[in-house]
Parts: structure tokens; C-alpha cells; sequence
């Protein structure tokens, strides 16, 4: 194989303390991404969704530890992996899952798709599909922000091969220059397609291309929620009230293929190396620190599993039964209704 | 009425609405400190400050993202290309990011943007600084594409592009600038998508935009000496384009010539032609004929440059040609 | 004669290309280790090696320019855009460095290079992921535009493609993949700039290109069925635009329409029309009619997708239109 | 004024040893470059030259010292600026000239301009008018230098703000990413166009942008064409014998506007800056080491002067009295000859 992606370090500082109850809903959040991501793939091998699909299989601590850090007014756009943001973000799996079967109760209205997902109300100003291309939106809203006077952060969500386009480069360097209040975060799974990061960058340590910007930057362990929490709340703390950027480094990893059409290892990695990985299932790793602080047992866990499995069972249901656009939707929202 | 230059009537266009609405900003190079680099913005940063007219580092596609990203919140940036060949690089956010945002959300975001600055060749500035792509924009269901041709309309089109809740190319000419004429002071908001007959004619129809405008109005001078009234036709508005305007003006005369500064395959002019060789199929008394840029990158030498561009002489000779008098 | 699939077909062309000459290499994102996004790369790094079959980080604008730069001094660069819906990021490379670099430096230094890739819409794929852009780089002087339609085209226009010392953009199509058609083996070279007639008749000429020759092939069989002849004519090279074989077929059947896949506003059958409207003006018994994918950004949903696309439905209504029967 | 341009620091190393001859040659180099410049803007005002016209005065060292150091057979892309690097290269006044006149004489045929001068034979390819468009194309002949297995270097001179543009990111992540035998020469003037380096970047030591592409890298002082041609020595030594990549940054001064259309100051600096950059111009810098060194002596230097006016002269003459490219030129060269 090509090369592993880069072992998760531990955090520098020190396991962060939160609450049972916070834990609580960060572990019924990933166990519902995990859960509707597995019944989107299956959806997905029935012709239910078509198109792409690129599943957040293995990496749900990011999403959900880094959007607890937000606030309802604070603004996030992603990559067209987005689907557990969008669920982390609070987004319901009815809305995300019609989406998906492009039903017009969709959060998109069906025209979006897994890779578009929008909600506007929420702060959720999408999933994009050219790498890259968001992370100068990401500016643009934190301009924003900052020009209007509010307190409101930005966050990104884009992959580790996102950091060698020049969108990256342009958007970061003016985010330092400027100070925007934006928070950059690199989910570093360890492959752009089929491409290994060593085959990709320069360099391996990519929070170290902060450095070009003299921007603050940390490398995160993706796997432990309560470290990307607080990772993330100090740098969302920078920005709120200093209004200076960051460029976190979430080290994770995806254990399915890059999307629906690759498949999940036997081409550029090996079983073996998506096995080691599944070790630090981010899962796991909460259930047992919540096991070891006496916060829930295995049948709390059984419980919080079946909410998730009948919550997406019914968000499957929903889009199932949601209606297809209308034919008049094709050539809606090209331009503004005129005022 | 007051006379001013086009660059003055931009900036005139550019105060106003910066004093009406708070959130419309100016970024780009060299618009603030450097008063732009082609004066457009003279002043601005000094009446509104660097907050709202914010000079860039040289990343067209960083800053053009940024732009989307305020419009997508709300503001309403104005987005100055130095000049619309360096747009090729931020070309990805223009198409793929603001264009697609509306429909992409199911409606739920809008991208309330002007990406503006010159378009179109100048005085031997070479290949890579030469380029006219309206056609390019034009053909993107999402954006709005203007270019105007007079200081009344570039006042007038820029206030109404800015208030506009979709994307808008506005493409300015360098050769433009500097020339004069009478522009109505405070709300002069020119209609969008509407074309403007810019000299009546029974005999021929000129259909141009922005430059190729004052080429078609000396070609119709040259025409008038030969006793041929060729009506002008000025676009203003590339997408959406007002079809009707220039059915009806065909409808009398029954004779086309389409005159553009770009190049010749796929141009607006091409688009033109097939509007009117369906919709006027029955008007049309002889094929309509274009007059464009020459099919080659545009030389430096000053003799081949000439050559190489539209000019009144080959409209004077292509109107003749659909009047069958040569 | 064997018959290959289009994927199959490119593969061979690339093969024998890397085979024949050295200094062909083949560079973009994943056509090395993953066997290409979409297969066409298949076994070619086994084959030629890492130095010859280079994988490149997501880079479009840098690893296009990259080619440029290694065709300057000789090198035949064949670089591949994972779709061309990414290659906007890297079009100042292609019309900025590439189209104009043997007129820049006044005849001095070519750029014999393939741009190559998967264009246009598959299924539900979305806004960003389904743009055909064929009129946008058939505007440009100094490229060639190139986009077969059959397994037989696609090898010979390949091979022609690489040997060219011109710059070249290559759009295959991701639904074209999988067609299968006899392939010639071996030094099997399509001219550039030739179109080709699929299917003779003499009622109405259909013309098209890449994926819209099987929609308007799909369309001549239903209109057999009523009694109609169409004649198909196949572009397979955008620009150069074999203008004498349209007239010719035009000159036969006095009604034309013409079907592509791309957006209609100065689209490739915008240029089509307007040479027929000129050069064909007394032959044309009827207007051409076009059949374009719907102007808007193409949706999600399935439906949608399908009612945004040209079909042989639309065609065969066009085709009855242009024959006064409808 | 907004910020004046990064001091000029002194080159780390000691003052390399160069032989008189050297010295001569590149103190004509200079002196040549200077005074064609000098009457390029004449001419320029005069009408004779048309569209933009980039001149070279205050970064003479850079371009002399550094193509010093290349062989013949090496491959040069450079910005707009570029009339100093073609006659450094060994391209004559008169082709530069008659180039810069339009004229069917000059190296690009008259069709390409002060902005794009050619010579194909002495790998001179190109001046290049988008801001960092050529920095791709420099990482392109390199790999082909690489691809051949000749050792062949590839130098690419742009301005500091380029450095803040994708295509300088995505290139030189490649370039080290596959060892490509590339000297990266950014020419630190202080500005683009109006705009101050600290108004553009992030950070003010462009140097360390290479790390964020584990590229080596120096900063020089550029107004020595002696600490130039040294930095470039070893920069171009790592390039044609381990095939390594290298960024240099020279620290120099340009002492005329952006361009033709551009006052030399007033509007974002002062005269009292310029004056004081003017005190270490390149050509007094080495006239000074050479007649401390016995090298040369005034009546030398008056005696060089005045055959590099004399050259100039001959220059600006040939292309009064050159011809315009043919009508059928306008048509020419947009594709190749059919073979
Ligand atoms: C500009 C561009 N080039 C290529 C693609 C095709 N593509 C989609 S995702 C992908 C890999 C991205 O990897 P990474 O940024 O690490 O994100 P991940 O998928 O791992 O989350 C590629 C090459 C694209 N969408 N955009
Ligand atoms: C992509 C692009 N944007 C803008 C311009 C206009 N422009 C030409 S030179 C220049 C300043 C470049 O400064 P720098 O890179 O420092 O080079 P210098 O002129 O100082 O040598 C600008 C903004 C351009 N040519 N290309
Ligand atoms: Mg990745
Ligand atoms: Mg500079």
C-alpha cells in the first residue's frame, strides 16, 4: 500500500472535563450519523440515491465535537462530506435523508443532493463539490461578521488533500492579514481518493502550513470527541473575542471508501490498516471514558441506540414517502423572484 | 443635466449606493489606497474607510470566494477585477459558487454580488491582457451579464447590478473610461435586460455592446453620408437579453449586422444570430451578418492590433453587404 | 475488427501513444496507483511507471500549468482533468499559457498538449458536477476542441490529439464510458476537424456531438418510423468546425436541428446556426431548431435531471417543427 | 506611507570571492540593463512603445547575478519585468528593443511585447502576464529536465506578490513534493503595483514560505550581485546535482513606478524612501567592491559607460529602422504549420 495516513497523536493538553449530560449528546449525535450513514450506504445500493455519496463513516467525533463548540448564529460550511455536520448541526435526519432520496421535503428542496445540503436558518451554508472551493466562503462569511460587528465565527470542515489548492492558500492568508473570526478545520483521514497525503503534500504536519500565515494551529486527536471540543473551543474563543483565525488539524480516518463507487480498502490501503484504525472508533472512545465516569452502562447504550435506529427508520420512511419536486421546481431559484 | 466621464459616472454609482445600503463594499486591487488602479474608485476609501473599501493581496479566486461568502450572509460585495483577464483564475467561484447558490439551496441563498472591472482590449497590451468574455458569463443560467456602453448606463446599470439580488458580471472598458457624456444625478436606476436604441434607422440594424456601441454609431454616421439609416441597437444587458428590442427593430428594418468586440465562435453575436434567424426568419431579407474581434490572440504590434480589432469601416462594409449593395 | 467499450478504446490510444513515443506521459489526479478515476488509466502505471504515469495532488491549476510549461521544451503532456467541471480552476492555464504561447513568442515555442477528461452530466450529480464547457473553449483561439462520441472516434481522435503540436481540450463523457463500438486496431488516426455523417437520409440534418449523437441517433430511428430520414452528422472536433459537411448535409435536406447537451445561450449551436443562417440562407426551407440542455443548473433529483436534459423526444418534435408537420 | 519595503539585510555568508572578469562582465550587465531601461521609458513617452512597459531599474543584480549562474542550455520563465533578465541572458538590445517597438525584428516577432519576450535558443521562455502563471510552467520544464534525465535547471523570477497566489502554492508543493530541479526567485521589491508587502501578506519573511513545502531557502540581499550570484550558486548546485528544489528570496528595490503609468512616488511612498533604497544601488555597490579590489577605476567605469550607451543606441536605431510584422502575421503562429 501507498503509505498509512499519519497516527493520531494524543492532544497536548491534558482530557478535558464535560458534563454527563453533554456526553450524552455528543454519543447519541455520532451514534445517529453512524447509524444513518450506514442506512444511506444501504439506501444508496437500492438506487434510492443516486449520484455521488461520500460517507462520514469513522470520523463523527470531528463534526460533532467541533459544532458543540458553535453557537446557533455562528456560520459553518462544508465539503460534500456533510452529512454528519449537518446532523451535528441539528439539522433532522428527515430533512437530510429527503435530500438525499432528492424529495422536495429535502433540506435542499431535492435539487441539492447529498453533496449540496443547505440550511439557511441554522447557519448551514452547505456542502460543496470542488475541493476546496469553500474554504474562501468560509472567509467571506467571517468578513462578514467582523464588517457587520457581531461575534459570530465561521467554521470550515475540508479534507487533508484540500490543503495543496491554491483556494486554501489565498483564503488563509487573507484570513490572517485580515483577522477574520474563522475557524479552518482540516479533517485529516489520511486520503484524498485513493491518494495517501505523503503521495500529496510536501509535508506530512499540515498544521504546520499555518505557519505561512502566522496563524494559530493544533493538531488534534479526530478520534476523541472531548479533545476536539477543546481544541475547538479555544479556537473558537480566538475568534470570538479576538477575531483571529485558526487552523485546526483533526487527525481521523474514514473506515469506507472515499464514496459510495470506491471501495473500502483493497486498492490503496489495506483491511489491516482500516482494522488498526477502527480500534479508536470515536464512538468507543467516548462509550468507554462515559463508562469509566460512571455516566452510562451498556444498556443506556442499548437504549440510545435503538432512539438512533428508530429515529432513521423513520427518516427513512419520510423520504420514502415525500414527494418528488414539482416539474415547475426545474426552473425555480435560477434567479430571485423579482421584488 | 451634469457631463461626466464613464469612470465618473462608476464612481458616482459606487458613492451613492455605498451611502444608501451599509452593507455594500468595495474589494479588490488597488481599489482603496491606490484610488484604483484605473481611478475608478478615486475617493472611496477616503469617505468610507478601509472597512468598506478593502484593497487585496493578488488572489482573484481568494477574494472573488469571499465576495460569495459575505453575499451569502447578506452583504452586497463589489468585487473589482483589475481587469476581467485575471477573472479566468476566480472564474470557479463566479460559475460553480455564486452562479449555482440559489438553486443549489433550494432557494434557501441567495448571492446578492457585482463582480465588475474592465473587459476587452486596449491599446497594445498584448495577448494575455486583451480578452472580452461576455459570452463566457453569458452562457451560465444564474449570473446576470452587463456591459454598457455610455456614461448614463454605467451609472445607471451599476446602481441597479448592486440593488440586483443575483450574481452580476459588469464588464467596464478600459478604452471607455475617459469618454464623456450627460449622466442623470441621484436614483437614475437602468432597467436590467433592456436594450436601448441608441439611434433610430429604417434601413439596417446595428446590434452591438459596451465598445462596439460607439464603433456601430460611426459606421451608421458613415451609412447616413450614403444615404442608409442604420438604427443602433445597444445591448446594455448580455443575459438576460432583450430579444424583443432587437426583434422589432429587425421586424422595420428586415437587415442585421451584429458587431462585438470578442471573438468570433460561440460569441454573443452567435447567440443574437440564432434568436433572429428563428424568431425573425420571415423579417429577414438577407442573412444576418457579424463583425467581431479577428480569431487570434490579440498581437502586440500597434498595425496588427488594428487589424486584428472590429472598427466602423468593416460595419459600414458588412451593412452594405445585407443591403446587397456590395 | 474488435470491439471495445469508449473507456477501452481511450486506454488503447493512450497505450500505443506512450508506446510509440517517449516523450508522451500521461499526468492527474489518481490515473496512476487507482487506475484512473473512471478506468480510462487502467494498468498504464503498471505498464510505463511512476515517471511516465504521474498522480498529482488536487492541484488543477498547477499541475495544468505544469504541462504547459513541460510542452514548452518538447514534452507531449497528456493531462487529465478528473472532470472538466474542476478544470475551471485551472483555465487560465489553458486559455492564458497554452492557447497563446507559439503566438506570444511569435511562432517560437508550441505547446503540443491534450487536455483530457469526462464532461458534461451523468446521473444526479448535481450542479457543480454535470457543466459541459465545449462552446466556452471552442471561443479561444489557439485550441483545438475535441469530443467524440463513439469507442472508434475516441481512439482515432486520441491518437490525432497527441500527435497534434497544437493544445488540445479533450472532453470524453463519464456516460460514454461504457459504450462499446468496433475499434480499428493499431494506427487508427481520426483527422481533426472532419465531422462525420453516422446515418445518411434526406429529410433533416441532425447535428451533434459526444453524447448527443446517441440521443439524436435514438431520434432518426423514431423518425424512420414515421417516414423521415434524418441525417446525423457527428462534429467530433468542436474547432476546428467542419462547417462543409454540415452545409453539405444541409445543401441535401434544407432543414437542420441541431442537439447538444451544453446550455443554449452562445452555446455550439449557436455557431452552428450562425454559419447555416449565412453561408446556407437560401437553402434553408425553415429556421434551425435547437434542442440544449434546460438553462438552468442542473438538479438533484432524478426527475428533474431528466426533464433538465436533451432526449430524442425533444429532437424528434424539433425535427417535425423544422418539417412544417407539427 | 503605508509601510516601506523589508531592510535589506545582509546576506548571511561572507562576500564570495569572484574574478575581476566576472565583475566586469557584470557590472556592464548592469549598466547595460540600466540604460536600456533608461531609454525604454524614453521611447516609451515618446510613443514609441505602446501598452504597459515594466521596467528593471533597482533590481539589476538580481537578474544579472542569478543568470550568471545558469548554463546555456538552462530553461528561464519570467513576470512582465523581464527586459533586464533577457539581456542578461545574452538576448541583444536590438532584439529587445525592436520587441519593445513591435517591430517583425524583435525576439518575439513584434506580436508579444514588452510583457512577453521570447527566445526559444536560449531557453529564455517567456515573460508571462498573469501574476504567477509562470511559476507552474517553471515546475513544468523542470520536470521535464527531471523526465529526460538531463541536468538541466529551470529559475522562474517573480515579485513578492505573487507569492500570495494559488498557482505559487500549488507549484511549489509539487516541486518539492517530486524533487524537481527549480530555483523559486522572488524578487522582494516591497510592492505590487501600490500595494506594500505588509498589505498583502501575512507574514513579512516570504522565505518561510518555503516551509510549509520543506523546500530550502535563503533571503539576500539583491542589491549585491555578489551575495546573489552566491545564493543562486548554491541554489542552482542543489538543483542540478541532488535535483532539489530551492526558494530564494532577494531583497531588492525597484526605484521607478509599477509601470510606465505609475510616478515613482507620491502616492504609496515617499521620495525620501526611494532615495534612501537608491543609496545601495546595485551598480555603486559593485563599482565600489571592484575599485576597492583594484578591478576597475573610474576612467574603467566611464570607458563601459559609454560603450554601453553606444550599444543602447545601436539598439533604439535598429528598431526605428526595423520593419512592422507583415499583415499576414496577424494570422500567423495561432496554430502550428500543418506537418
Ligand atoms: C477541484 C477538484 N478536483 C477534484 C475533485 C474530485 N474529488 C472529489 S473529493 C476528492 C478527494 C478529496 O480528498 P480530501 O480533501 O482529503 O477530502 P475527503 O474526501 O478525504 O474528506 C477528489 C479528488 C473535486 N471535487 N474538486
Ligand atoms: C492575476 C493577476 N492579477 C492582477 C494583475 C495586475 N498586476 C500586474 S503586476 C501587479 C503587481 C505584481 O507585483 P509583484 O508580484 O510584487 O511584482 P513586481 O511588479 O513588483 O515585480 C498586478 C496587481 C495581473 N497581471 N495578474
Ligand atoms: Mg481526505
Ligand atoms: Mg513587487
Amino acid at each position: 500500500m501507498a503509505g498509512s495516513a499519519t497516527k493520531p497523536s494524543k492532544a497536548k493538553k491534558a482530557a478535558p472535563a464535560a458534563s454527563a449530560e453533554e456526553c450524552h449528546h455528543w454519543l447519541r449525535q455520532m451514534m445517529l450519523i453512524r447509524h444513518f450513514e450506514e442506512k444511506a450506504g444501504e439506501a444508496y445500493s437500492l438506487g434510492k440515491i443516486g449520484g455521488f455519496c461520500h460517507l462520514y463513516i469513522g470520523q463523527e467525533a470531528v463534526g460533532v465535537g467541533c459544532i458543540a463548540s458553535l453557537r446557533p448564529d455562528d456560520y459553518i460550511t462544508c465539503s460534500y462530506r456533510e452529512h454528519g455536520h449537518a446532523l451535528a448541526r441539528g439539522m433532522s435526519a428527515r430533512s437530510v435523508m429527503a435530500e438525499l432520496f432528492g424529495k422536495a421535503t429535502g433540506c435542499s428542496g431535492g435539487k441539492g443532493g447529498s453533496m449540496h445540503l443547505f440550511d439557511a436558518e441554522r447557519g448551514f451554508l452547505g456542502g460543496h463539490g470542488i475541493v476546496g472551493g469553500h474554504i474562501p466562503l468560509t472567509a467571506g462569511t467571517a468578513f462578514a461578521a467582523k464588517y457587520r460587528g457581531t461575534d459570530q465565527v465561521s467554521a470550515c470542515f475540508f479534507g487533508e488533500a484540500a490543503v495543496n489548492i491554491g483556494a486554501f492558500h489565498e483564503a488563509l492568508n487573507m484570513a490572517s492579514l485580515w483577522k477574520l473570526p474563522a475557524i479552518f478545520v482540516c479533517e485529516n483521514n489520511g486520503y484524498g481518493m485513493g491518494t495517501a497525503l505523503a503521495r500529496a503534500s510536501a509535508i506530512m504536519d499540515i498544521s504546520h502550513r499555518a505557519y505561512s500565515y502566522a496563524m494559530d494551529t493544533e493538531a488534534v486527536d479526530g478520534q476523541d470527541v472531548l479533545a476536539v471540543k477543546a481544541a475547538m473551543d479555544r479556537a473558537v474563543a480566538r475568534a470570538r473575542t479576538d477575531s483571529m483565525p485558526t487552523l485546526l488539524e483533526m487527525r481521523t480516518y474514514r473506515y469506507v471508501g472515499h464514496s459510495m463507487s470506491d471501495a473500502a480498502h483493497g486498492t490503496y490501503r489495506t483491511k489491516e490498516e482500516v482494522e488498526t484504525f477502527r480500534q479508536r472508533d470515536p464512538i468507543k472512545v467516548l462509550a468507554e471514558y462515559m463508562k469509566a465516569g460512571g455516566m452510562i452502562d451498556n444498556a443506556g447504550i442499548a437504549a440510545m441506540d435503538e432512539e438512533v435506529v428508530a429515529e432513521v427508520a423513520d427518516a427513512l420512511q419520510f423520504a420514502e414517502e415525500s414527494p418528488d419536486p414539482p416539474p415547475e421546481a426545474l426552473t425555480r431559484d435560477v434567479y430571485a423572484e423579482p421584488r | 443635466m451634469p457631463t461626466l466621464t464613464y469612470r465618473d459616472a462608476l464612481n458616482e454609482a459606487l458613492l451613492e449606493e455605498m451611502q444608501r445600503d451599509p452593507d455594500v463594499f468595495l474589494m479588490g486591487e488597488e481599489v482603496g489606497e491606490y484610488d484604483g488602479a484605473y481611478k475608478v474608485s478615486r475617493g472611496l476609501l477616503k469617505q468610507f474607510g478601509p472597512k468598506r473599501v478593502v484593497d487585496t493581496p493578488i488572489a482573484e479566486l481568494g477574494f472573488a470566494g469571499i465576495g460569495v461568502g459575505a453575499a451569502m450572509v447578506g452583504l452586497r460585495p463589489v468585487i473589482e477585477m483589475m481587469t476581467w483577464n485575471f477573472a479566468l483564475l476566480a472564474i470557479d467561484q463566479i460559475v460553480n459558487s455564486a452562479a449555482k447558490m440559489r438553486y443549489m439551496s433550494g432557494g434557501q441563498i441567495g448571492c446578492p454580488i457585482v463582480f465588475r472591472g474592465p473587459g476587452g482590449s486596449a491599446l497594445q497590451l498584448g495577448a494575455q491582457h486583451s480578452q472580452a468574455f461576455e459570452s463566457w458569463y453569458a452562457h451560465v443560467p444564474g449570473l446576470k451579464v452587463i456591459a454598457p456602453a455610455t456614461p448614463a448606463d454605467a451609472k445607471g446599470l451599476l446602481k441597479s447590478a448592486i440593488r440586483d439580488d443575483d450574481p452580476v458580471v459588469f464588464i467596464e472598458g478600459e478604452m471607455l473610461y475617459n469618454l464623456k457624456g450627460e449622466v442623470p444625478e441621484g436614483e437614475h436606476l437602468t432597467p436590467i435586460g433592456v436594450a436601448d436604441v441608441k439611434r433610430e434607422g429604417g434601413d439596417v440594424t446595428l446590434v452591438c455592446h459596451s465598445k462596439s456601441v460607439t464603433i456601430a454609431l460611426k459606421a451608421a454616421d458613415q451609412l447616413a453620408e450614403a444615404g442608409i439609416q442604420a438604427e443602433v441597437v445597444d445591448l446594455r444587458t448580455i443575459r438576460p437579453l432583450d430579444t424583443d428590442t432587437v426583434l422589432r427593430s429587425v421586424g422595420k428594418t428586415h437587415r442585421c449586422v451584429v458587431v462585438e468586440e470578442g471573438w468570433p465562435f460561440a460569441g454573443v453575436g452567435a447567440q443574437v444570430v440564432d434568436v433572429l434567424q428563428r424568431d425573425a426568419f420571415d423579417e429577414l431579407d438577407a442573412p444576418v451578418v457579424r463583425v467581431t474581434g479577428a480569431d487570434v490572440p490579440m498581437p502586440y504590434n500597434k498595425a496588427l492590433e488594428k487589424a486584428a480589432k472590429a472598427d466602423p469601416a468593416q460595419v459600414v462594409a458588412a451593412a452594405k453587404r445585407v443591403l446587397y449593395l456590395e
